[in-house]
């Protein structure tokens, strides 16, 4: 069935060469859960300039990326190494211009959310109660106000936002690109409709009828899909909810790398441009990411019912 | 991860123990909480221990319903995830239970926090041109507008308490005559490592010391002229068995206290 | 831990008895599946009057209550019996005012599904590319337009729904009111989140552990459900996916029973207030309900992963 | 279940299986397309089988991806489910798939269909005192106006296909000099049990008719002065494997045809 069809299965390098270009708008989403590392490595490696990158959390993965050169413009609502201090590589830039100005437009969580689901819904707004009393509204004039069209109150809103390309992890997915995700799933359905592309980077590869065995798990069908690349450990430092968990000694540990703009490149120089892709950087950390794997613990069953 | 040590006038118990166990009794059983990492996580996992069974724990992240064994080092922590009630999506997070009033309590802490209440997480300075780039609103602006109450966490120092914050990212109180409609109620407490405070008439103002500090202290480490409640007491110690509690059970490594 | 809560398991009469008063707003939701037939009986057998019906698809069971003289108003999207044809009831209350006139609030399902999505979310209005061209807009003036503060463009707008109860099914729930659906999933979380009450009847009452097994299933949590109705087969002649197939014959029969007054009064008499519950129902139904138990079909496993 | 019996100048096949033919060839490879049933899903399955194995098939009740292994008998049948990619909520078919403009194909029936594609689904008569209330829009209206290409499927009678409909559901294409901002493109191909339509500025036209059936048969079975097409043609008979695939294993029980 799926035989006539364009193969979406590709390596990350062919992913990022073919959706990522100088001067788009990215988003690699997953919030505090699957952060696509592999791919923000990839997007360095392959030196893009000019980007703005979206994120709401944008985590050390942008610091890197940031670092790399590779932005011009952040999109955010929280720059933080979460429960681990600073980003030190954003900080440079905003308060250094270090290696170059960053362009920031800023929101609340809650406002960005907004914005991620109005692009998917191709609605050009979307309304909430939110900013009121807040600065933001001074510094983003993107953040508007206007009227209910029945109460006659006065609401916050934000304009669409769609990517050019939304990088999405997920734990599974079939070669169709129909993926499955469990665990905390943030705002990664409206980043992958939000945007033109969507590329699905996945621990496993399984079976169509794998994902078709349960269908209310699926966050987003194939034919939305642009790409697929199978990429395990493609979130590490970042956790695949059953796979494997967070490294929160490399997140502690970040903070003294990024804090030093030369270790921060000898970071990038031995682990991203040092190695050609995910595999070699899995393999070179080798017995250490062991302690990380997750034992099973299984949902209870579900039955879907058989005639 | 452990920047206070242990009080020295008072030996048995950190101040931050004591930030924690306060936090702790604002909590109702039944309520429905959003919580932070950090002390108010301990705040939460304390208060489900003693007095409040039934309360509900959410996270941005989407975890609903949560039972950390231990203390999550960062709202993303899969443990927030399993043995959890529920998780949704952040646009649930936000629509349907933040914005939707279902939000009894929210926790919020600053880098920096006004007379009025207002946090300020978000620049050290000019916008613009920042001393220091904070990490921004995050949930914390809805949070302050939606929750029903709003409880600050916050250690106190006159550069972190300034009358007025560089940059407002959470909404306070309403100043006497101001007009910002749409803005949140303003904290109900904030918690400090000297102090409690409560709010009058939009203003901060001292409701109780903690054992062993000073008026003296409190007002040399506050930006204003602070105002005080009709009677200012004695913040209640920790019990043994709170302290017992957070060190044993909650956070054996110490990883916030 | 839920030993000091107030008990939220109570029967069907209590919930109803409880939480639906005369001159309510009600929803009975689920989407052609999960249709609470035992609450809309109930609420026949409690004569509750003047109420307004909500649903997308009013479907027999509002047939059957329109036709016992509890409604007042019906707010809704689609008035047939799915595949097989019309609502007598409902058309004898709209074409002849028999046996009361029936106020009528039309939508589109898109309409009507953001009037959800607005109440679930407390925002007074949601916006939407829709029912532009057609004549709805002429007849309710509840759908309204405004324009985007960004592009400019005119949109619809509706409010927000909010009833005063609504009642889900779910195949499974915990003490606590902790709700699980798999299948279609309709508008079941916008109508509960949308209520002032929810109460949740369902297959089968688990262990919360079994709910805390797989947290990413959960429609709704305990919190924010007021009663919790434990009533197998709660939802025949619809389905509960997994549990018992749609009774096509009864949606087909119902055609036959609806057209005629007489005949559908007799259907109320016999198998509505002619029982004390479902139980009765159920037991006098007897042995004719095994054709539509399904057999077991497990989706594939997931793990969540132990430390 | 099953209104029409054989055609009798045709004994091969019935109209309503010509019907599903031409509706099925509407279909290419890959659409995404918003099904209902009857007809429509007969076509689409029709179209996976023979053509279109990568079709996508939509169901307004939030099956994504559906492969019936027998006709449904409601958008709600279990058996859209098993099996099907995905299943989301409604607020996810309308807003993500067919607001975000992620449908190719949107099927419509109708119990009046007019000179410019309008379709009624509403009322017969007056909407406050109808003659026959007939079900409303349900998902019809936004798909008029968000599918890419709207074909409409509906056996033709001088009732049934009125100058102008009593109630515009679902808006089709707007006349020379109209306004009508935010409506969609209007249906692109109209089949009925008689003929096939396209349309020309706006104004439904005879494309082709179906074999045996005579212009003035088409004539007595449609309210206005219908337009032809530059060349009426001969709508294409169902091939002998259509027919088998229909009868054998996509409605083996003539529940539709």
């Amino acid at each position: 069935m799926t035989a006539e069809r364009p193969a979406k299965l590709m390596s990350m390098a062919q992913a990022v060469r073919r959706f990522v270009h100088d001067g788009d708008c990215v988003a690699i989403e997953g919030f505090t859960h699957l952060i696509g590392f592999a791919a923000g490595h990839e997007i360095i490696r392959q030196k893009r300039r000019d980007l703005t990158l979206c994120r709401l959390t944008p985590d050390v993965i942008y610091d890197q990326m940031i670092a790399a050169g590779c932005a011009r413009k952040l999109v955010f609502s929280w720059a933080g190494n979460p429960g681990a201090g600073s980003l030190y590589a954003f900080r440079r830039a905003v308060e250094q211009d270090q290696p170059a100005p960053l362009e920031l437009e800023e929101y609340t969580h809650f406002g960005l959310v907004a914005r991620y689901a109005a692009g998917a819904a191709r609605l050009p707004f979307m309304p909430l109660r939110g900013f009121a009393g807040s600065d933001l509204v001074a510094v983003n004039p993107e953040i508007r106000t206007m009227r209910c069209p029945f109460t006659g109150e006065e609401l916050a809103a934000v304009s669409a936002l769609q990517p050019d390309v939304t990088f999405i992890s997920a734990q599974r997915a079939a070669l169709d690109g129909s993926a499955q995700v469990w665990g905390l799933v943030g705002v990664q359905r409206e980043a992958a409709f939000a945007a033109k592309h969507v590329v699905v980077v996945v621990e496993e590869i399984v079976d169509e009828a794998v994902i078709r065995s349960d269908p209310n798990r699926t966050l987003i069908p194939g034919f939305v899909v642009s790409a697929i690349v199978h990429e395990p450990w493609g979130c590490h430092p970042s956790f695949a909810q059953g796979y494997y968990d967070r490294d929160n000694d490399f997140y502690v540990g970040w903070g003294e790398i990024s804090r030093d703009r030369q270790r921060l490149e000898s970071y990038l120089d031995e682990w991203v441009h040092g190695v050609s892709g995910r595999a070699e950087y899995v393999e070179r950390l080798g017995g250490d990411l062991e302690r990380l794997r997750c034992a099973p613990a299984f949902a209870a069953p579900v039955s879907y019912g058989a005639e | 991860m452990n920047p206070m040590a242990h009080d020295q006038r008072s030996p048995d118990y950190t101040r931050r123990e004591l930030m924690a166990c306060q936090a702790a009794r604002q909590l109702t059983d039944g309520e429905v909480v959003f919580v932070g990492i950090g002390l108010p996580n301990l705040a939460c996992n304390l208060a489900r221990r003693r007095h409040a069974p039934g309360l509900v724990l959410i996270y941005e992240s989407g975890a609903v319903g949560s039972v950390p064994q231990r203390p999550p080092v960062s709202i993303g922590d899969p443990q927030l995830v399993r043995g959890a009630l529920s998780v949704c999506s952040m646009a649930e997070v936000f629509y349907s239970y933040l914005h939707g009033g279902r939000i009894d309590v929210g926790f919020l802490q600053g880098a920096q926090i006004d007379r009025y209440g207002n946090l300020n997480t978000t620049v050290i300075g000019d916008y613009a041109q920042p001393t220091v780039r904070l990490p921004g609103s995050g949930g914390a602006c809805e949070i302050a507008l939606h929750a029903r109450r709003v409880v600050v966490i916050a250690p106190q120092s006159r550069r972190s308490f300034p009358e007025r914050v560089d940059f407002v990212t959470s909404p306070g109180h309403t100043p006497e005559g101001g007009d910002r409609s749409g803005a949140g109620a303003g904290p109900v407490a904030v918690i400090t490592d000297l102090a409690c405070y409560g709010f009058d008439r939009g203003e901060m103002i001292l409701t109780s010391l903690h054992p062993g500090v000073t008026l003296e202290e409190v007002r040399d480490n506050i930006g204003w002229e602070v105002r005080q409640a009709p009677e200012v007491g004695a913040t209640e110690a920790p019990a043994a068995e709170e302290l017992r509690l957070l060190r044993e059970e909650l956070d054996p490594e110490g990883l916030f206290l």
